[in-house]
Order: structure tokens, then C-alpha cells, then sequence
């Protein structure tokens, strides 16, 4: 190999550099991440709803939810459900005479990540809406809102500034997860920084830009949080 | 909507509400017609807001029957042996009919004044944005709180913030209203104002249940006085009757420190 | 038509992928040889090592065209093909550092292997007693710990060993520092395919075919372009 | 199901967990301690610990842990022989380990997390509360430790029992430098008798129980003061 | 500590303080001597909590002057040509010797009411523990509320709040006590006791400060009657003065709706 070859050349957009194979990583990992976290999202509002309902049948269910899922390493769930899983999906379709079909990896890695995340985003929420006065909410039941209306107006803005910084948290882990889904093959940020380390052996130069491509992901995203926690803190007297 | 003036508005009947071993209401019972104002006294601890708060069921009573603007609540036994009201959408609906102004006001913090006094009109009732406000406008101008439509709770002193929660309560047009000591964060002429507008709304045919400490406001402003002790009702009457010849001892101390 | 599932992460030269993308290495050009030998279609799977057992038993993959060393404990699970390379062992050290590969030139060293290769069985049996172990996932890992000096020697395949000295980093800080005396009982299993259990078929054609290869010359041919040794 | 590597293998595996549980201890108490000053600096006034604090849990928050473990493990650690009287001093041998590295990383990366979430605990306390505490003349320092922070932890430990499990789970990642902890003994076995999920479900079924414990611990803790709802 | 009976125990000179554009206090001056009720009565939202709350520096002052206890507090300009108090230590010593009984009671959530009475005395004053937990029990049976010492704020009754924020403030022994309507949540009786309370604490010869929408109860308790309008002093005088016989029109409405 060339001795001169600089860090520029390595990563220069089109190949023999790696800068390519590193920016569509990033993509991918942008776009799973989105995804899983949406999904996460939603599972964990219901999830966080589900265990203050005093409902116990459905509380314990939640609990063991998300005792067991924040407990399984996300690997081995990615694992089981992407090959155990559609393994016995096809099973039983073929016991009920239907063709066998095949699971996009995207797709189940995206599920199994937002499955994970909406474990998480329980506990978090649910930390969110405790921490609302408990005077604001027997307001709105007062002026004879129904739940569903209660949670749109008054909880929901009220949870949201306590529930950020938890969920700014679980943007940058969910980012960070998506990382093992190369386990069903599919390539994304920290996969392409390692193939393109093993192959130059130029790990530091790799890794380092992997960790500026990342912290431009997270900075940016950031700054999207920054401003909401601001706006939805609006009708706080700042501390000190 | 509103049937002839004697019809009953809100009759309540042996309330029960205990917190753990602490029994705080022991079979309370209370009715008035529309246009009543009753006033419920009595010494810091003794119910009141939790009997308020039951009315509304934003407390569960342990047991009680409630008929509300003319509809029975239903219940049905739930866990442990206590009743529960056996239909939520049925006290979703009955609690549109009661306003209530809180004791610690609960304005929601994300809101202006505006927003707050026009949100359960407009997403609740449904009526249309600008409609609300323009009532809204109206209403805190009677309260003294129009320039301060847009500010935040947060920013306000107590007075105002319990002047935003009575209009809150108001921009709803509830048939009965609950207020938990809407006057104590008020100075006199401001209670002076609040009184005007009870009276108002009690001449619409509203009909008002009001927790308060200022007896002299009781007195002038309530068709009946309710006396509540430890969780009972020690003496019920006319103004004139509670406050003039009370029977009760306790009632009579109770009275007496209020006029020396 | 054969899928065969290949580790997405680096082990050059045996599998890699270039900077477009393309799968690439001593591997692949084996792979090539063997489907034009049985006039299949082949098509590349990428799997991670965490993925291949499931892949292969949920037939997502027919066979593991991975660089997986033959051993009794794996076959338990899944059948071999005969071998199509070994693994030759050798070390490598710091330019300036002790220099063979006995035992006793490896007393109180630290060697760093990956975990569960045939090096690593070959270091329990003839070096345990004198050197210690440092157990890494994989052996890219133990290069920059070399590197870097936390260890005195890397024991692996010669093929991924000759590929790092011949980098800039391996350039500057290591050098070969021999191959270990030979073990037939350990080394001698070498690399083959691994396919499902009782999948006899597919096996014997492989067999047939990888031999054929290896009889043709093409084998030799393009090994040439890897090693500068036989790696059968 | 095929469970006779366990005798076999039964020191390793033990090893493995008592290393899993030491690093999980240590990541999570000095990571927490690092954290409250973190989220006081980011809550308070002085601009300049604001933005180290700010620029510290971005950085760490931002990038993956196994790059920050690298940084850590092959950056710094290649540095340290070069510290003169280092190599030859009894620290040596702790430094020279991946162990050392491993709990480093882990612990700084524990800190930026749980820095940002105390951090809006902080300001999810009422100001009336902390009025208060002014008002009887708590100097700052104090208002910390006796008002604003135990309120501050109590709001945020349903989020916080979640952090404890997702560092458990971020552990593994110290096998890649040659740490060997429950994970990475699991690896092992996978590696040499090609069981997939066996070795998993014994790792999985240990971070169930230890989840378990923690998850018990926190709700404990939440327990102590009883809210209204 | 305490010396003869006339010093001057709190001086205070042209307090302004804005919140943007909005000026809420125009330049207040306020001495009172040691054993002086100073009742400030106003109508709602005019600076009346600001002016306490200037006071002991919650909020900062844009300028004005403060002696208190005896002690000059030293000021530096700040940011934005505003001054600032120039050593914080300072006012932290000085508000120890300033007891707050604040508006909306502001009790520590996490703490029960009895852990809330003893949390300045041990931590900030360095009061053992066990001497600390006697007094806080005694302070508690006198407001009523010994019952209820292991409960948590937010479980009592607004009542009750009220009274465990009055024995917080108690509790330090404070030579200055401000008082933010401390009997807004209190029945007629438990003014009474307050009443008596702070007439004891001033023949102790402790200062009161306080903020008041009882205009009965300041007339009864103050030794002077200060009257705020829009930010500034409108009236101030003996209570005698002030609600007999006041100069100024808006004070003479203001005390004519008190007395109706
Ligand atoms: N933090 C703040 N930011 C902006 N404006 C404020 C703030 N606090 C108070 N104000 C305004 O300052 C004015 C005076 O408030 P203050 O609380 O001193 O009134 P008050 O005399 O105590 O009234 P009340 O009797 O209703 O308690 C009010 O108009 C209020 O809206
Ligand atoms: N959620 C609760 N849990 C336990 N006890 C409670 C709860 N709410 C109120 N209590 C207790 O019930 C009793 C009655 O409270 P309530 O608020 O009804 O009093 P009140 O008559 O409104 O008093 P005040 O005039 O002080 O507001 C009090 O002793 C109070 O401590
Ligand atoms: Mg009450
Ligand atoms: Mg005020």
C-alpha cells in the first residue's frame, strides 16, 4: 500500500476512499433509529397510561413487559424474534395451508428496536406524568373532561418538559442500538466504520470519523430538543 | 334547560369518605333547589373540601347517593367492598354541569389566562374558538384580570390567579358551582366583587355550594348555612338562624370567634 | 441455486468487502470456482457471526463460507465439508522484541489470540503452562493491542498476520516472528463449509467440487494472488 | 436445549458475572456522583462550567460507547507508558489491564446520561420549594443537598432504575477489550460449540435477575415518600 | 441578642423593582422597630408579596436600601446597570434572622411536616437534632396540627398546610417574621390563634412584617397599617389612623369595602 496515503484519501466520497460507505451507514442508521423510536414512542405512551390505570391485570403485564425486555440484552431479542420468530411464523402458516413469507430484516429490526424502546419510554413517561401537580389535573377532571381529552390537553403539555431529557436520552441509545442490527446483515454506521478499519487498519482514523458522524447526528438532534424543552417550558419562572 | 325554580339541583345524601382509618366524612347529606347558595363552614381539617371534592367525585366516596341536575349517579360495587361509580362517562358528563374553583386555584401552568379560561369551552363543550374568547375577554374584564389575559399562572400574584380560576369556572356556565374558598386570596373589595357576581348568577337560577372562612360573606350572600364538625353536619339553616341562634355548642364557639 | 452466508465483518484476505461495496478475498474467489465447478447459481449472504447458526437452521443460508475451523465440538451441531484451507499458525511480535516462537522463548509473555480458533486450542496444549492468554473477539482487536504493547505476540492464521504486517501500522511497529512447530491433531483439521445436519447432498457436491477445484490448478492460481504459500 | 457446557466452563462463567457485577457497581456510583455535578453545572449560573458540562455530556451522549471505550483503551492507554515512573510503579499492572479502561469509559459515559436527566429533575422541582428554602437562609450549597437535589432524585427515579438496567446492559461491550464478563464468556462457548441460544439465555436470564433486584431496589426507594394521585 | 426595645430592627428605603416594563414597586420605604406589627393591606396584585419578598432578596430590588437586624446590606451593580446584593453570604446570614410564611405555603414535598419544621433549625442553625424535634412538636400542638406531624403536605388540608408553614417559620426563631397573608386558608377560629400568636411574638419583641386581606385582623394585631396602591405607599399610620380616618380617596374606599 501507498505510505502517503492520507486520512482525506481514506475518506474521500468515492471509492477507493470510505467516506461513501460511511455517509450511507449514517443514513441507515438515521432512518432505523426513526423508526424504532416512533414505534417506541407510541408503545410507550399506552404502556405508561396502561400502568397508571390502577388496572391490575394490565399492570402487571406492563410490569413484566418492561422488567423483562429493559432486562434481555436487545441482541438476543433482535436474534430470536428475526429468526427464531419468523421461523415459527412460517410454521404455523404452514400449518394453516398459507405460503411461508419472508420478514424484511429492516423491518424486524426496526419492530424488535421499537419494542425495546417502548419499554423504556414507559418507565419514562410514566416518571413525566407523576411528576404533574396533581391540582392540574383534577382541574381538567372538573371541567368534565374525558380522559382522552384530559391527556391531550392537559397532560401531555405538562409531561412533555419533564419527560425531554429522558427522551432525548433514549434518542441517543436508540441511535447507538441500531447498530446491532447488522446481526440480520444489513450495514449501518458502526459496521461500515469497522469493515472500512479492517480493511485500511487505519482504526483510529475510522473510528474517530465514525464518532464525528455520530455527534453530528446527536448535536443536531440536540438542538431540535434544546428548543422544545424551551418552548414547552414556557410557563415556568425560571430557577434562580 | 332550566325547569322551573324549585326543582332540585343537587341532592346528596349520606356521604361516607374515609383516607386509610381516618374517617373524614360520616354521612353527610345536603340538597338545594336552584338558586340556592349554601355556604359550609367550619374549623380547617373538618371536610369541606373533601365533601366538595366528592360532590364532583374527583374523591371517591366510600358511599352516598348523588342526584345531580336531575340525574341519579349509578353506582356499583368495586374492590374492597367500597362502591364506585359504576359509569365514568356518566360523571364526565354531570361534571360539565359543575364548575368548581379550586382551593390551591390549579391553573394549568402551560396555559395563558386566556387559554385556560376558554379551554373546557372550547375542547369540552365544543363551542367555537372565537366565541369563547370573546366570553372569556368578557369575564376576566369583570375580575380585573383583562391585561393580564396573556401572561402565564406563574407570573401571577394570588389574587389574580384566584381571580383567573373563578373565571375559568365561570366561562363554562355551569348549572351548579363548586367553590372551595374563592375569597381567600382576595382583599375586600375584591370579595365585594365576587359577592356581586354569586348573587348574580344565583339570580340567574345557578345554584352555588361554596366552602368558605369569611362569615360575613356567608351571611350575605347564602340562602342556607351548613356547620361542619369532624366529618358531620352540627348545624344547618338560614344565615339568620346559623349565625343568629345556633344550637349546637361547638357551632355557637364556631360562630363566635368568626363576629368578635 | 446456493445461498452462502458470509460474515459481514472484515478477515481479510480471506473475506472483505472493497470500498464499493463488493465482496471480496480468497473466499470469494474460492466460492467462484466451486459454483462454476457445479454449474450453480451462487448467491452471497451477509450475516453477522451472531446470525449464522440461526440463518443456516431457519434456511435463510445453505451453507457458512466463513473461515469456521473444523472441531469436534462444532460438529456436534453442524456438518463439515472437508477442509479447503488450514490454518497455518503463526506469530507475530514487536520489531525489537524477543525473537521465536518456542516455548521457552515464550515464558511470561502475553499472546493474544481470538477466542476459540484453532490457535487457541494449539496454545492450551504446548504453551499454557509457560505463557499466558489474552482472549480477544477478534483478531483485529489483538493487532491494535500489539500495537500499542499491552502484549508481546499475536498467534493466528498466517494469511490475516501477513495481511496486517503488510499495512502501515504493521509496517512500522511488528514483524513475523515464525510459524509454531506442527500439531496435525490440532492444526491438520483446517477451514470448511459448514452446512445443516444431514444435509448430505449439498455436502457431497461441495466436497466434490472444492476437490475438483483444488485438482484443476485453479486453486494454486488464485491463491497466488493472496499468499505467497500453499494455504492447503 | 443443551445444557452440558455449563460444568465445563463453570469458572468462567462465574468470573464472567462477578466481573459484570463489579463494573456495573462501580460505573454506577462514581457515574452518578460525576453526574450531580454535572447537572449542576448545567442548571446553574456560571456560563463556563455550563458549557464544559454541556459540551462533556453531548460528547459522551453523542458518539457510541464502544468509540469512546476504543478512545479511551487505545488513545490514552497507548500514552500512558510514556508517563515517566508510571511503568515502573505498583499502578502499572491496574493500568495496564482493560479492566481499568473498561470501568472508565463506562462510568464517564453513566455520568453524561445521568447528568442530563437529573438535570430536567432539577427543573421539574417547584420554585415555591426552593423559595423556601432561601427564605430560611440555606446558603446554595445546602439548598443542594437538603431541598433541591433529594427532590430533584425522587422525580426522576423511575427514570434513573431504567439507566442502572441499561448500563448492566452496555457491559458486554468491555469484552472487545479483552474484559472478560458474563458476556463475553458467553461468546466463548458460543464460539466453541456453535449453541446459539443457550449461553444467551443463561446471560439473559442473569440480567433478568439482576434487573429484577434493581428494578425492587428503585421501587423501594419511590415508595419511601408517598404522592398523591 | 436583643438590645433595648427601640432599635430599629428592619429599614427599608425607595424599593423599586420592575418585571420588564411592568413596575410593580415605585419606591417603598418601610422601618420597623423591634416588637412592631406592621400590617400592609392593598388590593390585589399591588406589589403587596413583592415588596416581603424584596425583602429578604427573592426577589433582587432594582435599587433601594436595606438595613436589617442592624446590618447594612451591600449592593454593587450588576448586569444591566441593576444592582446586586454584592455578597450572597451575607444575605444568607441575614435571612436566618428573617422568618417567611409564604403565600402558597410552599411546604418541601418530600419531607413530612415535621421533618419540614426542624429542616432550618438542625441544618442551618445547628440545632440538635432531638432539641429541634421538641420545639417543632410544641410549635405544632400550639397551630394544632401535633397529629398530623409524620404526615406528608400533600395530604392535609389547605388549613393545615397553612399552619404547618406558620410553625416552619416559627421555628428558627426569627427576629423579623414576614408574614404573606397568613390566615388566608384559616377558619375564624384559627385566626384567633394565629392572632394570639403573633401578639405573643411581638411582646417577645419580634418584628412582624405582614401582608394581610383582614382588615379586622390588622386593625387588631398592628401597631401600624401600611396601605400600597399601584407600587407605591398610599397611607400609613396607626391602624387607628388608617382605617378611622384616612387622607387618601383610594385607601378611604378601600377601607370602606372592608368594613361593609
Ligand atoms: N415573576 C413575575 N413576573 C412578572 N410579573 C409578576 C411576577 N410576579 C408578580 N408579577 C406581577 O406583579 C404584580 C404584583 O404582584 P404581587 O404578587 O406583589 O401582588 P400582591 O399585592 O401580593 O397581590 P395579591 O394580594 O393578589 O397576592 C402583579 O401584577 C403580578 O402580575
Ligand atoms: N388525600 C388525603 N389523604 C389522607 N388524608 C387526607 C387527604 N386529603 C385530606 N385529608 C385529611 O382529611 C381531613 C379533611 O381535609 P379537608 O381538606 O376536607 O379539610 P377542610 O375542611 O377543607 O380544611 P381547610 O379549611 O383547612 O381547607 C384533614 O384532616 C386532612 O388531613
Ligand atoms: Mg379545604
Ligand atoms: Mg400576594
Amino acid at each position: 500500500m501507498n505510505p502517503t496515503h492520507s486520512a482525506l484519501d481514506l475518506l474521500s466520497i468515492a471509492p477507493p476512499g470510505w467516506g461513501g460507505v460511511l455517509l450511507a451507514g449514517a443514513l441507515a442508521t438515521v432512518l432505523i433509529s426513526s423508526g424504532a423510536y416512533l414505534v417506541g414512542m407510541l408503545i410507550g405512551l399506552f404502556g405508561a397510561l396502561g400502568k397508571l390505570s390502577g388496572f391490575r391485570p394490565l399492570q402487571f403485564l406492563l410490569n413484566a413487559y418492561t422488567t423483562i425486555i429493559r432486562a434481555v440484552p436487545e441482541l438476543i431479542l433482535i436474534v430470536a424474534l428475526y429468526y427464531a420468530g419468523t421461523d415459527g411464523l412460517n410454521r404455523i402458516l404452514a400449518w394453516a395451508g398459507l405460503g411461508p413469507i419472508e420478514i424484511n430484516g429492516l423491518v424486524a429490526a426496526v419492530a424488535v428496536l421499537g419494542f425495546v424502546q417502548g419499554a423504556y419510554m414507559t418507565e419514562v413517561l410514566r416518571g413525566a406524568i407523576l411528576a404533574i401537580p396533581v391540582g392540574q389535573l383534577e382541574a381538567a377532571k372538573a371541567f368534565g373532561m374525558r380522559p382522552a381529552l384530559r391527556f391531550r390537553r392537559i397532560v401531555l403539555p405538562g409531561l412533555i418538559p419533564n419527560a425531554l431529557p429522558g427522551f432525548a436520552n433514549l434518542w441517543m441509545s436508540v441511535i447507538k442500538d441500531s447498530a446491532l442490527i447488522a446481526v440480520v446483515g444489513y450495514q449501518e454506521l458502526a459496521l461500515a466504520a469497522r469493515v472500512a478499519a479492517s480493511n485500511t487498519k487505519e482504526y483510529m482514523v475510522f473510528f474517530l470519523a465514525a464518532a464525528v458522524l455520530y455527534l453530528v447526528i446527536t448535536i443536531v438532534s440536540n438542538m431540535l430538543f434544546a428548543a422544545l424543552e424551551a418552548y414547552f417550558r414556557r410557563g415556568q419562572r425560571p430557577v434562580v | 334547560m332550566r325547569t322551573e325554580k324549585h326543582a332540585p339541583a343537587l341532592v346528596v345524601s349520606d356521604v361516607h369518605k374515609s383516607y386509610g382509618a381516618h374517617k373524614v366524612l360520616k354521612g353527610i347529606s345536603l340538597s338545594a333547589e336552584k338558586g340556592d347558595v349554601v355556604s359550609i363552614i367550619g374549623s380547617s381539617g373538618s371536610g369541606k373540601s373533601t365533601f366538595l371534592r366528592c360532590i364532583n367525585f374527583l374523591e371517591i366516596p366510600d358511599c352516598g347517593s348523588f342526584r345531580i341536575n336531575g340525574e341519579e349517579v349509578a353506582f356499583r360495587s368495586g374492590r374492597g367492598g367500597k362502591s364506585q361509580p359504576a359509569n365514568w362517562r356518566q360523571i364526565e358528563r354531570l361534571r360539565t354541569g359543575l364548575g368548581m374553583v379550586f382551593q390551591s386555584f390549579n391553573l394549568w401552568q402551560h396555559m395563558t389566562i386566556l387559554e385556560n379560561v376558554i379551554e373546557a369551552p372550547v375542547h369540552v363543550l365544543g363551542v367555537e374558538r372565537v366565541v369563547a374568547i370573546e366570553k372569556a375577554e368578557a369575564l376576566l374584564a369583570k375580575v380585573g384580570l383583562y391585561d393580564k389575559k396573556d401572561a402565564y399562572p406563574a407570573f401571577l400574584s394570588g389574587g389574580q390567579q384566584q381571580r383567573a380560576s373563578i373565571a375559568r369556572a365561570l366561562c363554562v356556565d355551569p348549572a351548579v358551582m363548586l367553590f372551595d374558598e374563592p375569597t381567600s386570596a382576595l382583599d375586600p373589595e375584591l370579595v365585594g366583587e365576587v359577592l356581586k357576581v354569586i348573587r348574580g348568577l344565583a339570580e340567574e337560577g345557578r345554584t352555588m355550594i361554596m366552602v368558605t372562612h369569611e362569615m360575613k360573606f356567608a351571611r350575605d350572600v347564602s340562602t342556607r348555612v351548613m356547620f361542619l364538625h369532624q366529618g358531620q353536619v352540627e348545624e344547618e339553616g338560614s344565615p339568620a338562624q346559623v349565625f343568629g341562634a345556633p344550637t349546637s355548642a361547638r357551632c355557637k364557639e364556631f360562630v363566635a370567634a368568626g363576629s368578635h | 441455486d446456493i445461498r452462502f452466508g458470509i460474515v459481514n465483518e472484515a478477515y481479510p484476505p480471506y473475506t472483505t468487502k472493497d470500498a464499493s461495496g463488493k465482496a471480496i478475498g480468497w473466499e470469494i474467489d474460492l466460492m467462484d470456482a466451486v459454483c462454476e465447478e457445479l454449474k450453480e447459481k451462487c448467491t452471497i449472504v451477509d450475516v453477522a457471526w451472531d446470525g449464522l447458526i440461526p440463518a443456516l437452521e431457519s434456511k435463510k443460508i445453505d451453507v457458512i463460507w466463513s473461515s469456521m475451523s473444523i472441531t469436534d465440538e462444532r460438529k456436534k451441531r453442524i456438518d463439515f465439508t472437508e477442509k479447503y484451507y488450514s490454518a497455518l499458525a503463526g506469530m507475530i511480535g514487536p520489531k525489537d522484541g524477543a525473537m521465536g516462537v518456542t516455548a521457552k522463548e515464550l515464558k511470561d509473555k502475553t499472546v493474544g489470540i481470538a477466542v476459540s480458533t484453532t490457535q487457541s486450542a494449539y496454545f492450551k496444549k504446548h504453551f499454557a503452562d509457560v505463557a499466558s492468554e489474552k482472549s480477544y473477539a477478534t483478531v483485529d482487536e489483538s493487532f491494535q493491542d500489539l500495537a500499542s504493547g499491552r502484549i508481546d505476540y499475536v498467534f493466528a492464521d498466517t494469511g490475516p498476520l501477513k495481511e496486517f504486517l503488510k499495512t502501515d501500522l504493521g509496517e512500522e511497529c511488528c514483524e513475523y516472528k515464525g510459524n509454531v512447530e506442527p500439531d496435525d491433531a490440532i492444526l491438520g483439521a483446517g477451514v470448511g463449509g459448514g452446512v445443516r445436519k444431514g444435509d448430505d447432498a449439498l455436502r457431497e457436491k461441495l466436497n466434490a467440487a472444492i476437490k475438483a477445484v483444488r485438482a484443476s490448478g485453479k486453486y494454486a492460481e488464485f491463491s497466488k494472488k493472496y499468499f505467497d504459500y500453499d494455504p492447503y | 436445549m443443551d445444557f452440558s457446557w455449563i460444568f465445563p466452563y463453570r469458572d468462567l462463567i462465574l468470573q464472567g458475572a462477578f466481573l459484570t457485577c463489579l463494573l456495573l457497581v462501580i460505573s454506577v456510583t462514581c457515574g452518578f456522583g460525576l453526574a450531580i455535578f454535572l447537572a449542576i453545572a448545567q442548571v446553574g449560573k456560571n456560563p463556563v462550567a455550563r458549557w464544559l458540562a454541556k459540551g462533556y455530556c453531548t460528547f459522551f451522549r453523542g458518539t457510541p460507547l464502544l468509540i469512546q471505550l476504543w478512545l479511551i483503551y487505545y488513545g490514552l492507554g497507548t500514552y500512558l507508558p510514556y508517563i515517566p515512573g508510571l511503568r515502573t510503579s505498583f499502578l502499572w499492572p491496574i493500568l495496564r489491564e482493560g479492566l481499568f479502561f473498561a470501568a472508565l469509559a463506562l462510568t464517564l459515559n453513566f455520568a453524561a446520561y445521568q447528568g442530563e436527566i437529573l438535570r430536567g429533575a432539577m427543573l421539574a422541582v417547584p420554585k415555591g420549594e426552593l423559595e423556601a428554602a432561601r427564605a430560611v437562609g440555606m446558603s446554595p450549597a445546602m439548598i443542594l443537598r437538603r431541598i433541591w437535589l433529594p427532590r430533584a432524585i425522587r422525580i426522576g427515579l423511575p427514570t434513573f432504575a431504567g439507566e442502572v438496567v441499561l448500563q448492566l446492559k452496555a457491559t458486554p461491550i468491555v469484552f472487545s477489550v479483552t474484559v472478560m464478563d458474563l458476556y463475553g464468556a458467553a461468546y466463548k462457548i458460543r464460539q466453541d460449540t456453535l449453541l446459539v441460544y443457550e449461553p444467551l439465555l443463561l446471560v439473559t436470564l442473569f440480567y433478568v435477575g439482576l434487573t429484577f433486584l434493581i428494578t425492587q431496589a428503585f421501587q423501594k426507594l419511590e415508595n419511601a415518600v408517598p404522592t398523591r394521585r
